[in-house]
């Protein structure tokens, strides 16, 4: 059962600056070409699309983005910021995006607990440490 | 005492809205020296105008201020207005209240009195001029083209249909530029060869035009009207004279090792050659770092088989000193390097081409005879994929920040041509944004869509995976948020132009300023397109920024109109704001004739009475047609017995005291 | 003193509004400050602006006559070398105010009230950023008092 | 010192009577132990009184200036340092070279009479020899010899040019070039002034400048200074008011300065003519200082025919006004 709901462009939520502000990233000089997908290695596992990302931010629309899995897909590899034309960094804003949610106690995305059953003998330690970068405030 | 009236330009609102007009007017009737003041919503219209004559004569104003926009913009329509009320225009002063007042100001307070102070400026300077009277100087009434692409080659025939010389100066051994390689032309799909080769015999049999080709502006000296110019002729190694353009020569060089820049280096070509067939002048160059001749000495087939002994291994270059009065900058553009676009594959792959590689490739002239295959395995390709915005719109370090132009509407025809060849082969276009502005330029792109089934995606191409004999293309649909793969055979960059790599230094040479992008900048972006800030040095074509034939064409024939607006003169008015030698003060050490960046200080002696004795000295003297008013030569001189007609010593120091008060 | 005249003085250093002259040459630029204009950016009304044909018209005179009237800073615009109008000006600019620039902080006028810079017909931007830079620092300096004549009311 | 001034006095009777020139440019004994003041000879009986000894300190290619305009031949004697003023004067096409002969003195170096005072050597003086690197000093007492460095101008202890750099006829033997004093010394107080804070170099020159008369003496001195007119007489631009007036003191110092940039060839007259003792040396040696580090090396007056660092510019000079730090350390 499909229901859409029309929401209301908000360019200047406060949410947004704050996720500009946190990133450094200017979201206005983005011309939704959509390089950032194109290229994004980690596309597969996102239900919104890189450059879908910046466009809600533009709309405003924050609450989707971080209800989404897009920014825990994300592996900040900076294929996409290597290559906008526009010289914005996704990644950057996708960490702000994370930032927001494990910076807020108890809301880690990783349960410390249940690391050592996660493990795999091959997971290289940096991914490790990264993961927790990632994941854990 | 002089008789200052003042008038102030409210601009419609654009300096009455931050500006106090009323407490300016009444600030300037306390000003010294003001007997008039006058404010008007516009002050340049033709009303604005005739208050400014009307109250010069029924007031005996002996000054004049306005106060009103930038001097840049709107001095010469209040001198006219001056002169033509009978007072000399160089009487007038203006003082900037817009551009540098209110539209930089919000503080109305603060924006109000800096406007009475650059007023005040403004009436301090004015009390201190001098009538001056512009002197005249002759004009050579000849032009000199640099570049001959379809810019240069336009211009040149418009100037020499007027009746004036034309010396049309081109790098490489053919004129016809970056025009000559294009195989049809948008929006009406008309072969280019077809319609620029007849323009390009024309320029070469017109008996005004003289092409230089194979030659290279080195040195630029002098102004509008005189510009003294060496051109240096490369040594081509072929007698002119002597060559009937037989192609024998070509034929039979065994050196085909070069890869040949007309063709975009998709096929060779040999040591001497001619880089086309409609080459002109037809005649060919030799290539001395190919040619076996010059690196080993041995050879010489050229020269063997030559019917009428033009080959000239010993030729050298040659300069050539002329005069002209007007040059026309027509340099024209390149393409980007994409070397750092290393996804796209281009340096990497055989069949990643470019759009002017991809006009060769479907030219029946071209290192295909016309037949568009792949440059790898020479088979006919079943998908095209065609990205535009490469290097584009690009803010990033890899890219230029401005659009191409030209990209949208040559990548359509592209499609079309394919389309048109192999109606069986799928077209792709990867686009960010369709732009057609243009006669006719929606109609062509969205019949590309509608009768050529060209399919247009908006979105980017991520990467390029060559495998096997195929390029992988990864994409994404923005629109429908699909990420797509299509298994191209070829690709097509619409790489991004840019300026010529050397047009910082010629313009350095002709004194003109370049943007951040290296395009040359025109005088006034709206109302002085063609004209740059150096008088009597003009532009046309992709030299001043991206631009198609049409646009180029049209901007050729304009400054052609310029240059002929010059060269139809016989004198020309000089700027009468020049340096003068006060004799009785000058000490005579001519530090300014060493800084004078155009000659035109000069020594003499004078005999001087001093005392009851005879002293013979030197002194300085300005040549005032030579003089071009940047009061350098002010500085020099420690005494101050040389000084700028204009913008004098006292007037400065006077300007400064009132902008101080 | 009496008290008002006092309290007077204390508001008139508290609102010091600095006096920035800047000799900007007609070409680039006084352009520059056009196209600062006509793009509307903004940059405080302390600084007025005085248009000579070429940087290198800008005699060591002015800069000093401008200190003496009471500037709290005084700026020297022009072409970028390389650039200029009159082909070889500003080079000489370069060499004149580097000397004077040094002979300035010699004697111990602080180097942040004399500025030379190189601005484009182009550079609006860059035109608002020197003007704002400038006037900045002699904010935090204060009103300048050295070379002032001591006679004359600004 | 003293069988050369038989030599010169021979030569210059010689000109004149020979006709070779109208005038001889030279200095004369005056009543006082230290005046030996430059002096006009027309005459040969006058010539008599024509001196060359260690107080010869004035530099006579200034008084070139009027004669040669006015179409005189005149013969006229350099030292080292007169010499370096000679050639700016021609640089600065204020001498007719063709009516001046030039005849050059090596130069051992001129007493301050200042330090003499200081060694309480003025008393009774009657004469000083020089030997070798020593001085002799004649008084009514008895001789007193003292190492000429001692007793030497600062100036000449720096000097790198004491024999002339230009001239039609050398006389005597050329002295060695050494200097007493390494050369670079000469900044080390333009350095130490740069070291001070800018309150502290304003305060140093203020106190400096205040002094000043405006009596114009360094000026008049000068041999960079020759304009037909200077433009602090130049009562129509008037820049240069007359009122007692700090900011104009300054004003005078900063453009006198600024005016002689890239001319000064660093002879030192202007602080030693100063009535009130301001160190006039140390703007210009500031001036010369940041010409060489910024430009490349350059002596004024060493060769007429160079470009003055002000009328010439190289492509890559530096752009200081980005570099910074060149006045001092900041503020």
């Amino acid at each position: 059962m499909v229901s859409r709901e029309k929401i209301t462009p908000d360019m200047a939520k406060k949410e947004v600056v704050r996720i500009c502000e946190i990133s450094d990233e200017n979201i206005v000089d983005c011309m939704q070409c959509g390089k950032c997908t194109a290229g994004c290695p980690a596309v597969h596992g996102m239900d919104i699309l890189p450059h879908q990302v910046i466009r809600l931010l533009q709309l405003g629309q924050i609450d989707q983005l971080l209800q989404s899995e897009a920014i825990w897909s994300c592996a900040a590899c900076f294929t996409c910021a290597s290559r906008c034309p526009r010289a914005v960094d996704i990644s950057k804003i996708m960490e702000a995006l994370r930032l927001t949610l494990v910076r807020v106690k108890g809301n880690n995305r990783l349960d410390i607990e249940k690391v050592p059953k996660l493990l795999d003998k091959n997971i290289p330690q940096q991914a490790i440490v990264s993961g927790f970068r990632k994941y854990v405030k | 005492m002089q008789r200052v009236g003042v008038f102030i330009c409210w601009c419609g609102t654009n300096i009455s809205s931050t500006v106090n007009i009323d407490e300016v007017v009444a600030a300037v009737k306390n000003m010294p020296g003001v007997v008039y003041s006058k404010d008007y919503q516009y002050m340049c219209s033709e009303v604005g105008q005739n208050l400014v004559k009307d109250a010069i004569k029924e007031h005996n104003l002996t000054r004049v201020v306005v106060a009103a926009c930038s001097p840049r913009m709107h001095e010469s329509t209040f001198r006219k207005a001056a002169k033509a009320a009978g007072l000399n225009p160089y009487l007038l002063e203006i003082a900037n209240i817009r551009e540098h007042c209110s539209w930089v100001h919000k503080d109305k307070k603060a924006a109000t009195q800096k406007a009475i102070s650059l007023t005040k400026a403004a009436v301090a300077k004015a009390i201190l001029n001098q009538p001056l009277i512009p002197g005249e100087v002759g004009v050579e009434q000849r032009a000199l083209v640099i570049g001959g692409g379809i810019a240069g080659i336009q211009t040149a025939l418009d100037i020499a249909d007027a009746g004036y010389e034309v010396d049309l100066v081109e790098k490489t051994p053919s004129i016809g530029g970056k025009m000559a390689q294009l195989d049809k032309t948008f929006p009406t799909l008309d072969c280019s060869a077809c319609i620029l080769t007849p323009k390009m015999v024309d320029a070469s049999m017109h008996d005004k035009i003289n092409i230089y080709s194979y030659s290279e502006v080195e040195e630029v000296n002098g102004f509008v009207g005189n510009f003294e110019v060496v051109i240096k002729q490369k040594a081509r190694s072929i007698d002119m004279e002597k060559c009937t353009g037989c192609g024998i020569c070509l034929a039979k060089c065994p050196a085909k090792t070069a890869l040949s820049e007309f063709e975009e280096g998709l096929s060779k070509r040999a040591a001497i050659y001619t880089p086309f067939p409609q080459a002109v002048p037809n005649v060919p160059v030799i290539d001395r770092e190919t040619c076996t001749k010059f690196r080993t000495g041995k050879c010489g087939v050229c020269a063997k088989v030559c019917p009428t002994g033009a080959i000239d291994y010993e030729q050298k270059d040659e300069r050539l000193n002329q005069k002209y009065g007007a040059i026309i900058v027509t340099t024209g553009y390149d393409l980007i390097n994409l070397d750092s676009f290393g996804e796209y594959q281009y340096a990497d792959h055989p069949d990643v081409i470019t759009g002017l590689e991809f006009e060769r490739l479907v030219n029946a002239a071209g290192p295909t005879a016309g037949k568009l295959v792949r440059p790898s395995d020479k088979k006919k390709p079943k998908k095209v994929v065609f990205i535009q915005c490469v290097g584009s719109r690009d803010k990033s370090e890899r890219g230029k920040s401005y659009c191409s132009k030209i990209c949208c509407m040559y990548t359509a025809k592209h499609a079309m041509l394919l389309r048109d060849k192999y109606p069986d082969c799928e077209a792709y276009v990867f686009y960010i944004d369709v732009r057609t502005a243009g006669k006719g330029f929606e109609e062509f792109q969205r019949r590309a869509v509608e009768n050529y089934g060209v399919n247009y995606i908006k979105g980017m191409v991520g990467k390029i995976f060559p495998t096997g004999d195929k390029l992988k293309v990864n994409g994404v649909d923005a629109l429908s948020g699909e990420v797509l793969e299509i298994d191209a055979d070829m690709v097509v960059l619409a790489s991004a132009t840019q300026a010529k790599p050397g047009a910082s230094d010629v313009g350095r040479m002709l004194s003109i300023s370049t943007d951040r992008d290296n395009f040359f900048t025109e005088a006034h972006p709206k109302l002085r397109p063609v004209e740059t800030h150096c008088a009597g040095i003009y532009l046309a074509g992709a030299c001043q920024g991206p631009k198609d034939i049409p646009e180029t064409v049209a901007q050729a024939s304009a400054a052609a109109a310029k240059a002929i607006g010059i060269l139809s003169k016989s004198k020309l008015v000089n700027n009468p704001c020049v340096s003068q030698v006060d004799e009785s003060v000058c000490s005579g050490c001519l530090a300014c004739t060493k800084m004078c960046p155009y000659e035109a200080i000069t020594e003499k002696m004078v005999e001087q009475k001093v005392h009851g004795k005879i002293r013979r000295r030197r002194v300085a003297e300005v040549n005032a047609a030579l003089c071009q008013g940047c009061g350098g030569c002010t500085v020099t001189c420690r005494p101050g017995a040389i000084d700028l007609k204009g913008f004098s010593n006292k007037q400065i120091l006077a300007e400064v005291d009132a902008i101080c008060q | 003193m009496s008290v008002i005249a006092n309290n007077a003085a204390v508001k008139n250093a508290q609102a010091f509004e600095p006096l920035i002259v800047a000799f900007c040459c007609n070409w680039c630029s006084y352009a520059g400050a056009d196209l600062a204009g006509t793009s509307r950016l903004n940059y405080p009304a302390n600084i007025k602006i005085i248009r000579v044909p070429c940087s290198c018209r800008v005699n060591a005179n002015f800069v000093l006559r401008a200190f003496q009237r009471g500037a709290d800073g005084v700026i020297i615009a022009g072409c970028h070398p390389g650039d200029c109008h009159y082909m070889t000006g500003n080079y000489y600019t370069r060499r004149r105010f580097s000397l004077l620039k040094n002979l300035l902080a010699y004697v111990g006028i602080e180097e942040a009230r004399f500025k030379v810079d190189w601005i484009s017909a182009s550079e609006g931007n860059k035109f608002a950023d020197v003007m704002n830079g400038v006037l900045e620092k002699v904010h935090k300096l204060g009103p300048n008092r050295k070379l002032r004549d001591s006679r004359w009311r600004r | 010192m003293e069988k050369i001034k038989e030599e010169i006095r021979q030569i210059a009777r010689e000109a004149l009577t020979g006709k070779k020139v109208d005038i001889i440019l030279a200095w004369e004994k005056g009543p006082l132990w230290y005046d030996s003041y430059p002096a006009f000879f027309t005459k040969e009986e006058e010539v008599d009184s024509l001196t060359w000894d260690s107080f010869c300190i004035n530099n006579l290619s200034k008084y070139l200036l009027e004669e040669t305009m006015a179409d005189k031949k005149v013969g006229v004697f350099v030292k080292g340092c007169d010499a370096l003023a000679f050639n700016q004067m021609m640089q600065d096409n204020r001498i007719r070279r063709d009516n001046v002969v030039v005849y050059g003195l090596p130069c051992p170096g001129m007493i301050d009479p200042d330090k003499v005072r200081a060694k309480r050597l003025n008393r009774g003086l009657t004469e000083v020899k020089q030997s070798g690197d020593e001085l002799i000093f004649v008084t009514k007492d008895g001789e007193i010899t003292v190492p000429a460095h001692e007793v030497y101008y600062d100036k000449c202890l720096y000097c790198h040019y004491p024999n002339p750099v230009v001239y039609d006829q050398l006389i005597g033997e050329k002295v060695a070039a050494e200097t007493a004093l390494d050369r670079s010394e000469r900044f080390s107080q333009v350095e130490a002034l740069e070291a001070l804070s800018a309150e502290e170099r304003f305060a140093y020159w203020d106190s400096q400048f205040s002094k000043c008369m405006r009596c114009f003496a360094c000026r008049n001195v000068c041999p960079a200074c020759s304009c037909e007119r200077c433009t602090f007489d130049d009562d129509d631009l008037d820049i240069l008011g007359k009122a007692r007036e700090d900011s104009e003191d300054q004003f005078f110092h900063l453009i006198r300065a600024y005016h002689v940039v890239g001319r000064c060839i660093d002879c030192g007259e202007c602080s030693r003519v100063c009535p009130q003792d301001i160190p006039l040396e140390k703007l210009n040696r500031k001036l010369i200082k940041d010409i060489n580090a910024l430009y490349g090396e350059y002596q004024a007056g060493l060769d007429p025919s160079t470009k003055a660092p002000l009328v010439t510019y190289q492509l890559e000079d530096a752009d200081s006004f980005t570099a910074g730090e060149k006045g001092g350390k900041g503020t």
